[in-house]
């Protein structure tokens, strides 16, 4: 299934069917990370059940330095 | 005491988190800083290198306030958005309003910084604004409700200190709420400049994370904010032209 | 640890001891300021109204040393009378050379001022100048052998701090004993500023014993000396006449 | 020659008309000024004391461009009203936008000044904008298409100078239109600092007005503004720390 | 009129000689200038290679007064020699004092200065002393009897311009001869602020020589200099901290 | 007839119908005299043939020494 | 007996002969008090046996506040 | 005949006797120059009689460029 995430086109297997499994498959980590699925901002809670559809649009982004 | 909305602080030294050589100067900075609010970019992770190390992997997360911006932002809509996915992060509900309206002197561009102050304060965020030293842009921005307005001292990361100290105090004695100097700070004779005018804090970033000894750079500016606030409440003695002598003129011996 | 001669002090802050509001607000802003170092002045007793309260009795002489001014003093011979009647003290061995050339500005007397600094040198006496910017000056009095020059920030009691920067960071750059600036620091900031050019210590009256708040004032210049101090150590950021952004530039998510 | 709209002037002093002692010493003042360009407030005539003289009667009126202000509007409505009845003089088709927002520093207010700019330039008028010295909002005036921009030095009648060289040239150097320093201008240094810094023209009235000697001091600054624009077209020498020596340092006799 | 010594001039504008690109361009800058006074070194002539051109064979030697300097003499009696050596051309019988005790700023020595100038005096010379801006040892120049003191701006050759506009001011005030700003002016603003400041007139070399167009420039300083003497004598308005409004308040049509 | 000229309610006598007239009863002359009726500004020429009702509201503008 | 001290011509009674009998007939005192004889200043010690004269020119001085 | 001229030193042929020749010799020329003969600046009527003499110090300057 292809999806695009973080403004790049990847390509995940079938079993990567919600965004924990895509979190585990790109293996990210980050003391905060926050998730978009679709245009729509997720609270923690939410992630979980967020199932993927193929040309869904992702958006994984944290906090770095800044001024 | 700083109030910032229902935020209170001791410190009125706000320390931003870009650009330091390490993670472990940087540590040490900010505790030798005291800080209590730290500022942070949102920025996208790296999904083909993940992993790599996060300075909030370092610390504390509860011996801090983090105030992210939200630089990148050249439109109110961008900046309202990238204060939304700060929010999701569950790590604050502070957000710093930064939107850049020019990329050589990096200062704020009036029109959309009032927009997204605005619309961001009906989100219900606590907002503390990033603006120029234009005295009535900073009362338009009170007149709105932002908890508090950030006017540069000069560009950010030039370090030329406070350019128009004379806009700074106008801004200050019209402000109901805290003015804190955001940008341009090069040393900590800047920062008692600053809270010698009346500011309520500072926030710098580039004046500790590039010195040359980032952490004892911190713990000047610590110092210096301190004795900038005293020296505002001590009451400066005012300027004459010229000198008044220390010593009694009467009762010398000769 | 700032060496003056045979002496050593923690605290980089001398402080004079005259016009303060009275003796219970002076101790309590001597206490404040933590410094080590008192200058004073040598005038005649009162014969009439014997018994006067001094300040030298509400303090304990041994935590301190003490600088004796020669102010009054209008050529270099009057200006030894008085170094060697405040040397008959038993109290000190440091003289602080001040010859005043002006009653307007009370800047110092270039000529007079060499002379005195030398024949005190002759009679072995540890001699601190205090001197104009005038940087050739300086050095000249540092080849006399004087064990500190003290360069005035501006006209003494003024409080405009310092005017010509690059004056005192030629004298400091060239100096082989300490530099303390002595007159016009009129706020923290000024303290800041000097220390942070480079300078060793400052000696400052007016600006603490004329602030609304003494003590207060005391303590922020004791603040303010440490930050100028630290700031100077770690190395400030250069000024540049453009920004540079302290938030990644790349990695917005849009 | 400078350009403003459809207008050319070979001076590029605009010369307030307000607060001179007389009408004899204001003519003679215009005179040795040599402007093209006069400001002018609109205001209401006395009804019950007509016939009191008005300068208009005392100079050639083909002689000069007028350039009413919008002075004592508060919003951008009233600011297009005073403007149009201006415009039905028949004697002028320029207005200088002019919309304080705060009673104590005259400084302008951004969003009504915008809003103003653009009703002007939507019916027709030939618009120079007075503004703070943000550099943003400058460059949002320019893309409205005003005609020149204005920003002043220092608070309007305060002739404390430029206070913010750098945001004055940062507005010059990104200006596709003439930028007019308006308004802080207390002395011919400071005119010619503004020209030297690459402004296209100066406003100023109390300077003049208000000087000792009117006269004398709009000769001065005649010639003040000819001195600093041809001293930033003659290519200043860089600033250096230290000396450079203007004889040869070789070929001395000894 | 400019009187110094039993020389009277017109203008108040002093030129040096040294460092222009070549003899054409420095012909014309003297020209626009309109100066009466040049300033020159004296040197060796090259025995080797004779015939060298000098500036003085391109000028018409009756228009100007020639003030030599004593520029590469460290102490008293080496300018002396160079001054009796510039006497002997039968050009002139003024001479500049001008003898630098540090090789990096160019700063003069105040003790052989003030030597050089009292043996000059005993000679019979028309003394003109370059000396730093130290208040008393101005004066102390002025009780030997030196015809005009030249306390620097900044140091030679820097283009800094005033940086201690009191001290200059001070010196100008007690002055009972002619002071000429000396050294380090960069701008027309610069000399424009000098004359301001009350200086009786200006000498400027490398500001002219060394701009992009040195006729420009030259041409700049003239007028500089004439519009700060008017501005002087115009008597500026005072500055004050808040605004006050040039138009008027009332009568406002709403 | 009552009028309202700049801000203040007065009396003029009948013979007073236009702006012209009222003008010349007011005795009001400048060199750029700009005359505003009814909220609407007139042109010079539009000035000429400007009649006057009870209750107008009338300002006489001009310019005046400004910065 | 007449003394010239600190500027002033005063009379003391005969019993005071010497620097300490002054001291104590002007009541004076003082945590750091300086004297100077006849242009001579006295170390402490010296101070005991310092004989007066009439004429004596006498300076007591002392620390006061000074920058 | 070796003499020192600002600072060197040169060999003259025998025919240079006295300043005027050695200022031929040297091909000098200067709108102003200045003669200083054995520590004594010349006036300039006295450079014509002035001789040399083996040794003799000499120093020809003459105004430059300075400020």
């Amino acid at each position: 299934m292809q999806l695009h995430v973080n403004g790049e086109f990847i390509e995940v297997p079938k079993s990567v069917k919600t965004i924990p499994e895509l979190i585990e498959h790109l293996d990210l980590s980050s003391p905060a990370m926050i998730v978009e699925h679709n245009e729509v901002i997720l609270q923690k809670e939410e992630r979980l059940n967020a199932v993927l559809s193929s040309g869904d649009k992702i958006e994984f982004v944290q906090f770095v330095g800044g001024g | 005491m700083l109030k910032i909305g229902d935020y209170q602080f001791n410190s009125r030294l706000f320390l931003g988190t870009g650009k330091f050589p390490n993670f472990d100067v940087q540590k040490e900075a900010v505790d030798a800083s005291e800080t209590e609010v730290l500022t942070f970019a949102v920025r996208r992770m790296n999904i083909f290198e993940p992993n790599q190390p996060n300075f909030l992997e370092k610390i504390d997360l509860r011996k801090y306030k983090f105030l992210p911006n939200t630089a990148g932002a050249k439109t109110a809509e961008e900046a309202v958005r990238i204060a939304k996915l700060a929010d999701a992060s569950g790590l604050c509900h502070m957000v710093k309003v930064e939107i850049i309206g020019c990329d050589k002197t990096l200062l704020p561009d009036p029109v959309e910084t009032l927009k997204a102050s605005e619309m961001l304060l009906n989100e219900g965020f606590t907002v503390l604004t990033y603006t120029s030293d234009d005295v009535v842009l900073a009362r338009r921005l009170e007149e709105l409700g932002v908890h508090a307005v950030m006017p540069g001292a000069s560009p950010i990361g030039s370090g030329q200190g406070i350019i128009n100290p004379l806009n700074l105090s106008f801004i200050i004695e019209q402000a109901k709420v805290p003015v804190i100097v955001d940008a341009g700070i090069g040393s900590p004779k800047d920062a008692v400049h600053a809270m010698e005018l009346g500011a309520d804090g500072i926030l710098l970033n580039t004046a500790v994370s590039g010195a040359e000894d980032p952490v004892k750079m911190a713990r000047a500016m610590k110092l210096a904010v301190e004795a900038g606030k005293l020296g505002c409440e001590a009451g400066r003695i005012p300027m004459k032209r010229t000198a008044t002598a220390s010593s009694p003129l009467e009762g010398v011996s000769v």
